[in-house]
């Protein structure tokens, strides 16, 4: 029994990591209107900066200057805001699903330079021997529990920031232009500059958050960052209830325990090609039935800002 | 809104409390099992030994776990059915022989979905909840994703198949390596073609760390050691639907042989393109060329056989009584001959090792069981080339060598074999075969 | 006799409404005119009427049957027919196909006699019948529009802002044109936001509608004095 | 221009042709349907695992194979149409969007449960080597190239020349006023339907004649069908066509000048300029419309 809730710790860790970026995209998926198909690419570069800046020793990489984890933190953050930047300007040119391709070619391309460019990201081997934060107090298998408490209490701070910025006026805006972007623009707002602002605190955020990643993972490769990591948290916001406040924790809490805890399911070893396969049915039974009977989501938007419309209104 | 935040509130909460007991209970873990390796009493040590790995706590009862944390599905699928077929060999061989510790033998099969986040979370659904004793069956990516956690668990762990150049360092205290490394595999390419009398050589090579490692080396024992030339290096991405640019651009100096580092689902149509268009010359393959896919391309008319395409794998050590004793056994499972490039007897021989070691120790206390490891390969000791014989071995307080079905399995300080044998294999009559063993000639190392 | 009513509709995007409880009935054979200021929702009224937006709240019927949640097909079918403000061709399509493919409800052979007709009512169109609809004049494009829609002899026809941005003396024959398509037995309700001169006249009744509601109904000639007209067309409010 | 550039051109035409089959479906759905599918790629798997059972299995001709590869994934499209899509058309395109990714999810799952998760390749050759001058090329790609243009073409016929295929172009071409003019549109969803996914078969079944048969081909197609997609002009048919030409063209000629290792990078960075360069799609003549 214990051993299930080592597991679970583990499956709820993950989770947790999941319902934070599920709260990033949220942030410019969901309100602000900008489907990002990309966001891998931004927790690589996030994650990447994270590993080379804080790396002290590794004969084969040029550039190992060992700095202080917290430094490596804010690099890696400013790194995921400056590709934000980057990807952003010539893609926010293009709405809707032109950005939502663009993005996803821009992840790619950033996953291949990971593997290319060996002399700084040892390629396809990555980084795998690393310290984590706090290691030397927090011991062996009671480390879990602490990245655990660690990932959840940064959850818990996304959220609170999620739920201002989703109340502020800031937040209204943006889901004002992405509801009416040539009203918006006929007020006098400058939606496109205010889109390359969110996507680049989205970056920022993503930066940040990656070493959480990194963490829990234990290691650096670029197979970490394919586009799966992208769909996974799609998915877990679609099914939470996208544009809604609640619905990205939700979501992701739920995805992520049901698909894992699947693998607790363990049939014969024949029977193992096909369980694996299933998870792949399931998840995608979810995806569908979930769009067919609740398009909206678990949690819906306008629960998450009823009152706030009505204020408006009134 | 409002009940929202207290949900979350109320999670962060839990979590917290949870990290805190989670923080007792850990440290109890470590205490227990650091205190009682030394104790005698095995009855004490076993189950302390279960506390020391984290494992479910099951008692002295029961069978004994072994895991096997392996791609079932992904890109490591296609060799799943072989590499189980090997380990319940030797399951059942262990089992029929009375177990260990006069305990059956139960083998657990995890999937790790080929991929970095697979692994980690069936390493922890291996151990946590699963308990296994021992581990064994990872690949490359798989084993050093958890390469830490396997040395904070203490767990004893063999990778049968990883040749990452990662682990030429980083083993011998609980992780071993029962194969040749890639960096070896390269070695050995290199010293092929020197032997063969080339002189230019073209490489085409698959972008992924199995594939590029030993090509590095390939190409950096061929050119400064040896003095040859490569005149064409190219790379590519798997995963594409044809590679008909690379192949042309490998062949376009006329190279005397192409050195192909790839997965065989790159591999194929690599070569399928090169029977199109005729381009002739010979290959040097990497040892993930060297399975039944590639040799049934012969079937197809691509006309690789009969000494155009060779390739230097870890050979199986054929024999070796235990390769005599094993390979009928496997081959009334699959139908299949065993085949060295899909490590089915690595597989059998990492499961016999770990019941030998769990015997040795008397326990499955993890760091009792990694001690014994190393010494019951190595000489000096009785060699023995079955678990009966080792068992009995041991019960009449003999030391212990074992030499297994893929070598003599003699490992060096960081757990890597010391001499790892390869052979040339060419493919005949629509399979591998090998047609030669040869030594690794030490004067190439970089 | 009421042929087309709207009743208490309310519709929007998405979840914002932008109609509410709009109240709006056109006779047969009669002309009616909606005009308001840019934003009112008049082309939501337009797109509620024929199925294109959904009806959240509120009934529609046509002829004396319920369309309320019927398909775009079906009010079609009982003889609606629309010329949309803006993309009221296809672009990528000849003049020939956009005509005949507005045709597409009649027999083969009465479709193409129904392109004929079309092309002796516009000249003009008939000259750029192998163009594709993307390089026809703005005016052009109106006349097209109006032909696809009153091709098929619909006994209702909804015009979305016809003359927008077009010449002076195109808008007077394009006016010419619809008004004989109503002698001819149809109704009409024209959304009015330029040359509102041009065309009231004609008219029966005159919507106004403000701020996706109804603000008024009235007799034609009651708007036709100027201070009427500006206080209409340069915003209600002020 | 040298000889490696004129068989990397042939090359080129022969990525080209097989990504522009696989891109026009793509487009189509895209454009009359109105959102992105991404169960497109399955299809293209689907396509190539019933070519190889075809051919394999019941030793069939490689021609009757592929048409009947073709016929079948095309009728599944329409039943996916239905069963699966149809259903949640009224809750917009996000909605269909992570349907067709749940969609493509559960038939990746199938694929894999009912063929296995081995590679194969077909047991068929490709026919001889022709030497042409400086320039070589066999004949299954000849094959390839033809069979590419000649569908383009019946395709073109059928989409100017036919009542239907106007339909779907007037679809197509304004959604909205298709439905104001009394267009079927359930008849030309069918239709869309269906060529769509027999075009997705056909490059199942191409990809898999010239590369392998392998579960992940759909996860690695839609990738680059989207790439060519989006460079087309989304939804611009013949767009597309051209689209997929140069985007194969550009990641073989590539190698000429860089490591082949960024032949990918090469696919995305062709896409990011042409956006750049022209953001409504680099061949659409008229203005994007937006999501």
């Amino acid at each position: 029994m214990t051993g299930v809730i080592l597991f679970l710790v583990g499956v709820v860790t993950l989770a947790g990591i999941y319902a934070i970026l599920a709260m990033i995209l949220n942030l410019e998926a969901g309100w602000a209107g900008m489907w990002d198909l990309g966001l891998a690419g931004l927790v690589a570069v996030g994650g990447y900066v994270f590993i080379i800046t804080t790396q002290t020793t590794h004969e084969d990489v040029v550039f190992a200057p060992g700095w202080p984890m917290w430094a490596g933190v804010v690099a890696g953050s400013l790194a995921g805001g400056i590709a934000a930047l980057i990807i952003g300007i010539p893609s926010l040119r293009v709405r809707g699903e032109y950005f939502l391709i663009t993005t996803l070619a821009f992840a790619e391309v950033i996953r291949q330079l990971s593997i290319n460019l060996g002399t700084i990201t040892r390629g396809t081997v990555g980084f795998n021997q690393f310290s984590r934060p706090f290691e030397s107090l927090v011991s062996g298998s009671a480390y879990r529990w602490f990245l655990l408490a660690m990932v959840w209490v940064i959850v818990l701070l996304v959220y609170l920031l999620m739920r201002r910025l989703g109340h502020s006026p800031y937040g209204r805006l943006l889901r004002g232009f992405r509801d009416n972007d040539p009203v918006a623009r006929s007020l006098g707002k400058h939606t496109n500059r205010h889109r390359i602002q969110t996507f680049v605190l989205a970056g920022l955020m993503y930066g940040a958050v990656a070493p959480l990643y990194v963490w829990f993972i234990r290691t650096v490769t670029p197979s970490l960052f394919t586009s799966e990591v992208t769909f996974v948290t799609w998915t877990a916001l679609v099914i939470g209830g996208i544009a809604s406040l609640r619905g990205p924790v939700l979501g992701a809490a739920i995805l992520l325990v049901v698909t894992e805890a699947a693998a607790l399911v363990q049939g014969s070893g024949e029977m193992a090609v096909v369980l694996a396969s299933v998870r792949f049915i399931v998840l995608g039974l979810v995806l569908i039935l979930v769009m067919r009977f609740r398009p909206e989501g678990l949690a819906k938007e306008r629960d998450a800002f009823a009152r706030a419309s009505r204020r408006v209104e009134a | 809104m409002k009940p929202g935040l207290r949900q979350m509130v109320i999670l962060a909460v839990i979590a917290l409390v949870a990290a805190a007991c989670g923080d007792a209970g850990g440290e109890a873990d470590t205490t227990v099992g650091g205190d009682t390796t030394t104790s005698a009493g095995s009855e004490a040590t076993t189950t302390a030994g279960d506390g020391a790995t984290s494992t479910a706590g099951d008692g002295e009862e029961g069978p004994i776990k072994f895991g096997m944390l392996i791609g079932v599905t992904g890109d490591y699928a296609p060799y799943y059915d072989v590499s189980k077929a090997g380990a319940d060999v030797a399951i059942a061989e262990i089992n029929d022989a009375g177990g260990v510790l006069g305990r059956q033998v139960e083998l657990v099969v995890v999937d790790n979905k080929s991929t970095v986040e697979g692994a980690v979370q069936g390493f922890s659904q291996i151990v946590d909840v699963e308990g296994v004793h021992v581990l064994g069956g990872p690949e490359s990516d798989g084993a050093i994703a958890n390469l830490q956690a396997i040395k904070d668990l203490q767990l004893p762990t063999i990778c049968p198949a990883c040749g990452t150049s990662e682990l030429d360092e980083a083993g011998g205290d609980y992780i071993w390596r029962i194969t040749g490394s890639d960096s070896d595999g390269g070695l050995i390419a290199a010293q092929f073609a020197r032997d063969a009398g080339y002189t230019r050589v073209a490489m085409l090579v698959q972008n992924t760390e199995g594939a590029s490692a030993p090509a590095d080396v390939f190409k950096q024992v061929f050119t400064e050691i040896i003095g040859g030339e490569v005149v064409a290096d190219v790379r590519f991405d798997p995963g594409q639907s044809s590679y008909q640019a690379q192949v042309d651009q490998a062949f376009a100096d006329e190279p005397e042989v192409v050195y192909v580092g790839s997965g065989f689902e790159a591999g194929g149509i690599i070569l399928t393109e090169w029977q199109r268009r005729g381009y002739g010359g010979g290959f040097l393959f990497s040892p993930d060329m060297v399975v039944p896919e590639i040799a049934a391309l012969t079937e197809q008319g691509v006309e690789i056989g009969d000494g155009v395409a060779r390739a230097a794998i870890a050979a199986y050590d054929t024999g070796s009584p235990a390769y005599e004793s094993y390979a009928p056994r496997y081959e009334a499972i699959t139908g299949e001959q065993p085949t060295p490039g899909l490590y089915d007897a690595n597989q059998y021989d990492q499961y016999i090792i770990l019941a030998l070691a769990i015997t040795a120790a008397g326990t499955t206390d993890g760091p009792a069981v990694a001690a014994e490891i190393t010494e019951l390969l190595n000489p000096p000791g009785t060699t023995v080339y079955s678990y009966a014989d080792g068992v009995a071995a041991i019960e009449a307080g003999e030391d212990i060598d074992y030499h297994g079905a893929s070598s003599s399995l003699d490992v060096n300080e960081f757990g890597n074999l010391s001499s790892p044998n390869f052979g040339e294999q060419n493919i005949v009559d629509g399979q591998w075969s090998q047609v030669a063993t040869v030594e690794l000639d030490p004067s190439l190392r970089p | 006799m009421t042929l087309l009513d709207l009743k208490g509709i309310e519709t929007g995007y998405g979840k914002i409404p932008v109609l509410h409880s709009v109240d709006l009935r056109v006779d047969e054979n009669e002309m009616v005119a909606l005009i308001g200021p840019n934003g009112a929702g008049k082309t939501s009224l337009a797109k509620a009427a024929f199925g294109l937006l959904p009806a959240m709240r509120g009934s529609i019927s046509f002829d004396g049957e319920d369309l309320t949640g019927a398909t775009t097909a079906r009010r079609i079918h009982l003889g609606m027919a629309m010329a949309p403000q803006v993309e009221n061709t296809f672009p990528e399509l000849t003049v020939d196909d956009n005509l005949l493919t507005s045709f597409s409800t009649l027999a083969p052979e009465d479709s193409a006699a129904a392109v004929e007709n079309a092309y002796a009512l516009f000249p003009r169109l008939a000259e750029r019948r192998r163009q594709s609809a993307r390089t026809l004049s703005g005016g052009e494009r109106q006349m097209l529009a109006f032909a696809c829609a009153s091709g098929t002899k619909p006994r209702f026809l909804l015009l979305d802002e016809p003359t927008t941005g077009l010449a002076p003396t195109i808008v007077h024959s394009l006016v010419e044109r619809i008004v004989e398509f109503k002698d001819g037995g149809a109704s009409i309700l024209w959304i009015i936001e330029e040359n509102p001169l041009e065309v009231l006249p004609y008219v029966d009744r005159v919507y106004v509608l403000s701020n996706g509601t109804v603000k008024a109904e009235t007799k034609a000639e009651d708007l036709l004095s100027e201070e009427a007209l500006r206080t209409l067309f340069f915003g209600l409010e002020e | 221009m040298t000889p490696a550039d004129m068989q990397n051109i042939i090359f080129g035409l022969v990525t080209g042709s097989i990504l522009a089959i696989a891109t026009v479906g793509f487009s189509m759905i895209r454009q009359t349907e109105g959102f992105i599918n991404i169960a497109h790629g399955q299809l293209l798997t689907l396509g190539a695992f019933l070519g190889y059972f075809f051919v394999a299995t019941l030793e069939m001709n490689v021609f009757l194979a592929g048409l009947a590869s073709m016929l079948l994934v095309g009728l599944f499209g329409v039943l996916l149409s239905i069963v699966v899509f149809r259903p949640v058309a009224k809750s917009g395109p996000l909605a269909q969007l992570f349907t067709s990714i749940g969609l493509a999810y559960l038939l990746f799952g199938l694929i894999r449960v009912v063929f296995g998760a081995n590679v194969t390749f077909f047991p068929t050759g490709f026919g001889g080597r022709l030497d042409l001058g400086p320039v070589n090329v066999t004949v299954g790609e000849i094959l390839i190239i033809v069979v590419a243009a000649t569908v383009v073409g019946l395709l073109a016929l059928f989409l100017t020349q036919t009542r239907l295929g106007t339909w779907i172009r007037a679809t197509a071409s304004n959604p909205e006023l298709a439905r104001l003019r009394g267009i079927p549109v359930n008849r030309v969803s069918y239709a869309v339907w269906f060529v769509a996914s027999a075009l997705a078969g056909l490059a199942g079944v191409m990809v898999g004649l010239i590369g392998n048969v392998h579960s992940e081909l759909g996860w690695t197609q839609i990738l680059i069908i989207l790439a060519a997609a989006v460079l087309g002009g989304l939804g611009s048919i013949y767009g597309v066509l051209a689209a997929g030409l140069l985007l194969g063209l550009a990641m073989d000629l590539s190698a000429l000048i860089i490591p082949t290792s960024y032949r990918t990078v090469v696919a995305f960075g062709v896409l990011i300029l042409g956006l750049l360069l022209r953001p409504q799609g680099l061949f659409a003549a008229k203005g994007r419309r937006e999501a």
